[in-house]
């Protein structure tokens, strides 16, 4: 057992950094925001290129043949760069939508909402953006053509990056997999979610730190103060522990044997969305005033995890799907 | 103690809610949040209605043009404004609460005659220029300059978190006038003409998308000495004059915003089943139950209020609980709208589910935010409170004296 | 509306408090300590005679008629003295069980479990000091004589001034009052429990800020560190908040004009249970390793706080009550 | 990143695994908690097994008469010895984990063969003399002197949370032998015979009700000099050298018994129906994920020892996030108990729910508390995480160097 990066997978995030620092700097993720499209294409090919979506895809199909354990790193990365759209569906895309894997295409994926008197409407993010919209529900996965829809633009989004539709009406579209890949695709795409929350949780306290050693109050760095350093200091925790539980996650994915996987995947994305909500709130109150400005950009990271949080499993579901691994048999202890 | 009110707070409650029922659907259609001037004419308006019958000002002092009223008076005012959704205070805010009462208590008889009935009418709107980029929490190392020259002082420096500034007529400005490490002791309190040259304006975007704050950058602005309220250097006590108006009514209109949002949010449950869920009830429960404490040491504050005259440390002890009761109402609502909160336009509508509060939950959502910030963090509260209620030793301050 | 107290009332609460430092000094409460009686009969007749259990019993029956709002702030003052037995349930019985009212009987109160498979046992508090154990049900209140019972003193009680038994079976006793009078105790029960709560959570701030004050490290009173400090000021908070609640839910039962005394009542509770436990727990926290040590009194609040949290009515079933508060039309707001 | 174990580790296991099947029936009767003369012979008899099947000092290096094992070994030894239910280290915990490992780093050949052999095979029991009424987070300020006098050193003062002191035969002491305020630097590291005259020693009850720490009153005590480890004042370094014997698994039987006791609960719940109620399942989720996250955190700091051999910063971000999960779990199990948890004894037995955990849930329950105070606070490595690993200010210091 060695659970710690080897030198290939360390260089595989750093390089991942080095793309987001150069094709995302955060000046020109921000250009979009409020917009109805934030995918840039040309980012997204170079994503494509770098092989962001076609990592876990065999090598005869085109891929590089990795596993979730190295997608986990690249999507860490890229929810530390707040690489907008729709990275997870593109990526679980790449193989059965032309064009997603290398980063030509740009698909959407809404899970199927149960119908009936009581249920919420449908809400699709990047709908302007997407080549492709896939339809996730137990059965499989459908898809649809974005521009075929009767879609609402929804005003005043949680995060300006991540612009939302409604739909009255949600087709069941042509259906291009079977319930064994919609499951696994619950499975991975919560890790990958997770990875990006990891990413989130780990700017968020990476900002927070930056400011608490510049910030001077009362004739010295409020870093200083235990207030400040405590919320600092539980924050490195929380970004610390989610990132351990994610990556067990996406190597009990890679290695089955291990464990159960889907239990794995559905605690991580339960720690992870709880980490990067909670920091991304404790960044916010370390800048004091001026984190409730819309220019200082922490608010950012922390809506885009409100955001992630809805999205493969909410926390109800999660934690369900977890508490039901207590009572079988496999599920006790580590 | 009694939580009845008395014949005489029963009959101005009475009489309170026969005037809204009567007043308020006259009011021209709201206008859009971020349309200020549009704002100030609302909101000049409706005072200008209180005015006529006879409740503008109801907590200043009768000396003051107010109506006097006692605390229990002014709490009553509130909970049925805001039960009957009159208009807000809005961008009369600063100078009915702030503004207006330090003119009141330390401004000179020429200030109180030129500046008190305009503001009781509606008919001048006041900003404040306390807070400054560097100088947040600690308000007592504020740089902006004032310079005295002839009659006029000439100011230069920046502030920021100037509410409706775009609208005002008047800020009510703390500026240095002592050295520069003067700290509490070298600070003046000014009012301000917004129309002077050299004042720029440029608004600010809060993380909720409101342009209700602004910066203001003041380059050799020059301000009569005859604006300045109290004695020069002595602007700290002045400010520390106005919190004592302050009558533990603060958050009435808020807290009874939050029990509307904890009812909508129950009955958003109602409709998507999520009611059925005994967790999702008990946190309902929860939130009910510390609300209704809020409610109780709000009552408690304003009936200290109405005995002294003077605001105890329970304001203090209301923010910090209600911040955070605030916070875990917001997680609430905000987890049973699920993805129908990924925006503030309503994706419900008729057919599924019905119409959803998006945007208010998203509002709130902000507000429980803010609440932990302004006026002072829960950090500095609890300084506060350790250190002036309870008596703990201050924390060692190094390189400055406090 | 005055939500203050008056002098009467003023007065009354430091009447008792002198009564409980003069009767209940902390060496004389801890003598008691994990022994199978902790009730001094000549302390609860000096209770009795100053009232404190016939505050709420009408004059013509003998008793102080007062109201609860006076009883909830003797109890405070109870709970603040750490004073050990069943003061609620001898309060309760006054009128009912003869000698209750003027401390010269002590009366317990357990309430009747569900019964069936999945029940919990019936454990009863203070068995060896009563004289009359009270069964509270849903259809009314009977009485027990306690010898009678076949009880097994349980070793290692939680809170060692709170011996507890545990009862194979409860028989169902002689009737002594019907369901009015049960939903009755079962209000004004919480309410003076949540006020024994409200006196145990302000007597661990007082403790707490005292050590903050007194203890140094690193060369200056631990108090001046912001970790402690903060600690101490929303136990401050806590505190301030559950007595408001549970004074408004006392002056609510006396005057039920001005609200649902039952929802005010559980609510109150519930903030007071709260109030207890945490700031039991935080004071244990200030005083660090000393606070580990059984010398050091504290751990007695937090281990009374828990044993209280128990009776009349838990956390789960308190707040289904206020809950269901808000789907009636008398509920809503404040 | 692999989390399959390699065939050597996996024989390890199985050999280990063997061994425990067959050493384990053997055992005889577990002593009462506080029984320490009883505690001693059964912790020492097992220790007695271990070092006879070659488990004595797993993870102690070969030169110091251990198995040398890796990290991994140790964890995946400490993860067999909990599964088996096996005694836990007991009595021999200070001599194993902490004065053993000083003594092999530090100490010179004569003490190395005079007290190594008899500490792994359980003929000697140790225990620590660090902490001091008023050193407790401040470990530096101890008060303790230690005046040298001709080859001795006479010994005077207190010390507190002496565990299994009654029992012990030697004590690892850290006294003063600098000026008054020296802090760091005027410390020394002394092994103390505990049949020393001038040793009084003092039972000190916890909260829980154990006796397993004792307060330790000095007066006049001679120590050889030969008996000290490292050099006079270098007592500070010589202790900080045994913390890097850390390896990440100091917390794996605890955290082991967290997932028992989760279970446990969960089986309670089950009883009695509790389990029917979608927001205790819930709660049992949240605490699985946070376990398992955990479990996770745990295999990544035994890695980076595996692979360093120096302990990385995982170890106190461990034990805060694992001070708040067992907390929580601790809420949680109490909460279910209900009114059965209000003692130690099992109210429960045949009939009704059946048989219940109290004792191991309000066990657990104080070892919630004490997680948060025993070696170092929250509090202090919060402030630990925030300097060391965030490169955040210290907090200034009045009056006294650092």
């Amino acid at each position: 057992m060695d659970f710690e990066l080897n030198e290939s997978e360390a260089e595989l995030a750093r390089g991942v950094r080095r793309l987001c620092a150069g094709r995302y700097p955060l000046e020109r993720v921000r250009a979009g925001e409020g917009g109805p499209r934030v995918v840039d294409r040309d980012g997204w090919r170079a994503l494509g290129e770098a092989g962001a979506f076609s990592l876990c895809l065999a090598e005869e199909a085109g891929g590089v043949g990795l596993g979730l354990d190295e997608a986990s790193l690249v999507f860490e990365e890229l929810g530390r760069g707040l690489v907008p759209g729709p990275l997870v569906a593109t990526h679980l895309a790449a193989g059965l939508v032309g064009g997603a894997q290398d980063g030509t295409v740009v698909v959407g994926l809404v899970a199927r909402p149960p119908a009936g008197a009581g249920a919420l409407p449908t809400v699709v993010e990047h709908l302007a953006d997407l080549d492709t919209l896939l339809v996730l529900d137990e059965g499989g996965v459908a898809a649809l053509d974005p521009a075929s829809l009767q879609a609402t633009p929804l005003g005043r989004p949680l995060d300006p990056l991540t612009p939302v539709w409604s739909l009255a009406h949600l087709p069941s579209g042509e259906p291009v997999a079977g319930p064994e890949v919609a499951a696994g695709w619950l499975r991975d795409g919560a890790v990958l979610t997770a990875a990006l929350q990891v990413g989130l949780a780990t700017w968020s306290t990476d900002r927070a730190v930056d400011y608490a050693k510049e910030r001077t109050q009362f004739g010295r760095p409020i870093g200083g103060f235990q207030a400040v350093k405590h919320l600092c200091a539980d924050m490195a925790v929380r970004a610390e522990v989610a990132r351990c539980a994610v990556q067990a996650a996406a190597v009990t994915v890679d290695e089955p044997d291990v464990g159960d996987a889907s239990v794995a995947a559905a605690g991580a994305k339960l720690v992870a969305d709880q980490a990067a909500i909670t920091n991304g709130r404790s960044a916010i109150q370390v800048h004091g005033g001026m984190g409730f400005t819309w220019e200082v950009p922490v608010h950012l990271a922390y809506k885009r995890a409100r955001v992630l949080a809805t999205q493969f499993g909410t926390e109800a579901a999660l934690a369900e799907q977890v508490a039901a691994s207590l009572v079988t048999p496999s599920g006790g202890g580590a | 103690m009694d939580l009845r009110y008395s014949h005489a707070e029963e009959a101005f409650r009475a009489d309170l809610r026969a005037w809204l029922e009567g007043a308020l659907p006259g009011l021209p259609a709201k206008p859009s949040p971020n349309d200020w001037p549009g704002r100030r004419a609302y909101d000049t308006h409706w005072q200008r209605l209180l005015f006529e019958a006879g409740y503008a000002g109801v907590d200043w002092p009768v000396e003051g043009g107010g109506r006097g009223a006692s605390a229990v008076e002014e709490l009553i005012f509130k909970e049925e404004l805001e039960r009957a959704h009159a208009p807000y205070v809005g961008v009369n805010f600063v100078g009915l609460l702030h503004a207006g009462p330090t003119i009141i208590a330390e401004g000179t008889p020429e200030q109180r005659a030129r500046f008190l009935p305009a503001i009781l009418r509606g008919e001048e709107v006041w900003c404040q220029g306390f807070s400054e980029p560097g100088a947040g929490s600690d308000l007592a190392s504020l740089r902006t300059r004032a310079v005295r020259d002839g009659d006029d002082y000439v100011v230069t420096g920046q502030k920021i978190w100037t509410s409706h500034a775009e609208v005002a007529d008047y800020c009510e400005l703390l500026v240095r006038t002592g050295p520069e490490d003067s700290r509490h002791k070298g600070i003046s309190w000014l009012i301000l003409p917004m129309d002077s040259p050299g004042v720029d304006i440029r608004p600010l975007t809060t993380i909720a998308g409101s342009t209700e704050f602004a910066e203001l950058f003041l380059d050799e602005v020059r301000v009569p000495v005859t604006n300045r309220v109290g004695d020069e250097n002595d602007g700290w006590r002045v400010t520390m004059v106005t919190l004592s108006f302050e009558r533990g009514t603060a958050f009435v209109g808020d807290l009874l915003e939050a029990f509307e949002l904890l009812t909508s949010t129950v009955d958003v449950a109602r409709r998507t089943g999520a009611w059925d869920d005994p967790g999702v009830r008990r946190q309902a429960g929860h939130l009910k139950a510390g609300l209704d404490a809020l409610w109780a040491l709000t009552r408690r504050n304003v009936s200290q209020a109405a005995r002294t005259g003077i605001p105890g440390p329970g304001g203090t002890l209301f923010k910090l609980a209600y911040s955070e009761t605030r916070h875990e109402l917001g997680e609430f609502s905000l987890g049973l709208l699920g993805r129908a909160g990924l925006a503030a336009d309503d994706s419900g509508g008729p057919g599924g589910v019905g119409t959803l509060p998006a945007r208010t939950v998203l509002e709130d959502f902000y507000r429980g935010v803010s609440l932990t910030i302004a006026a002072g963090t829960s950090q500095i509260q609890r300084n506060i409170v350790g250190e002036r209620l309870l008596g703990l030793p201050k924390e060692p301050v190094a390189g400055r004296p406090r």
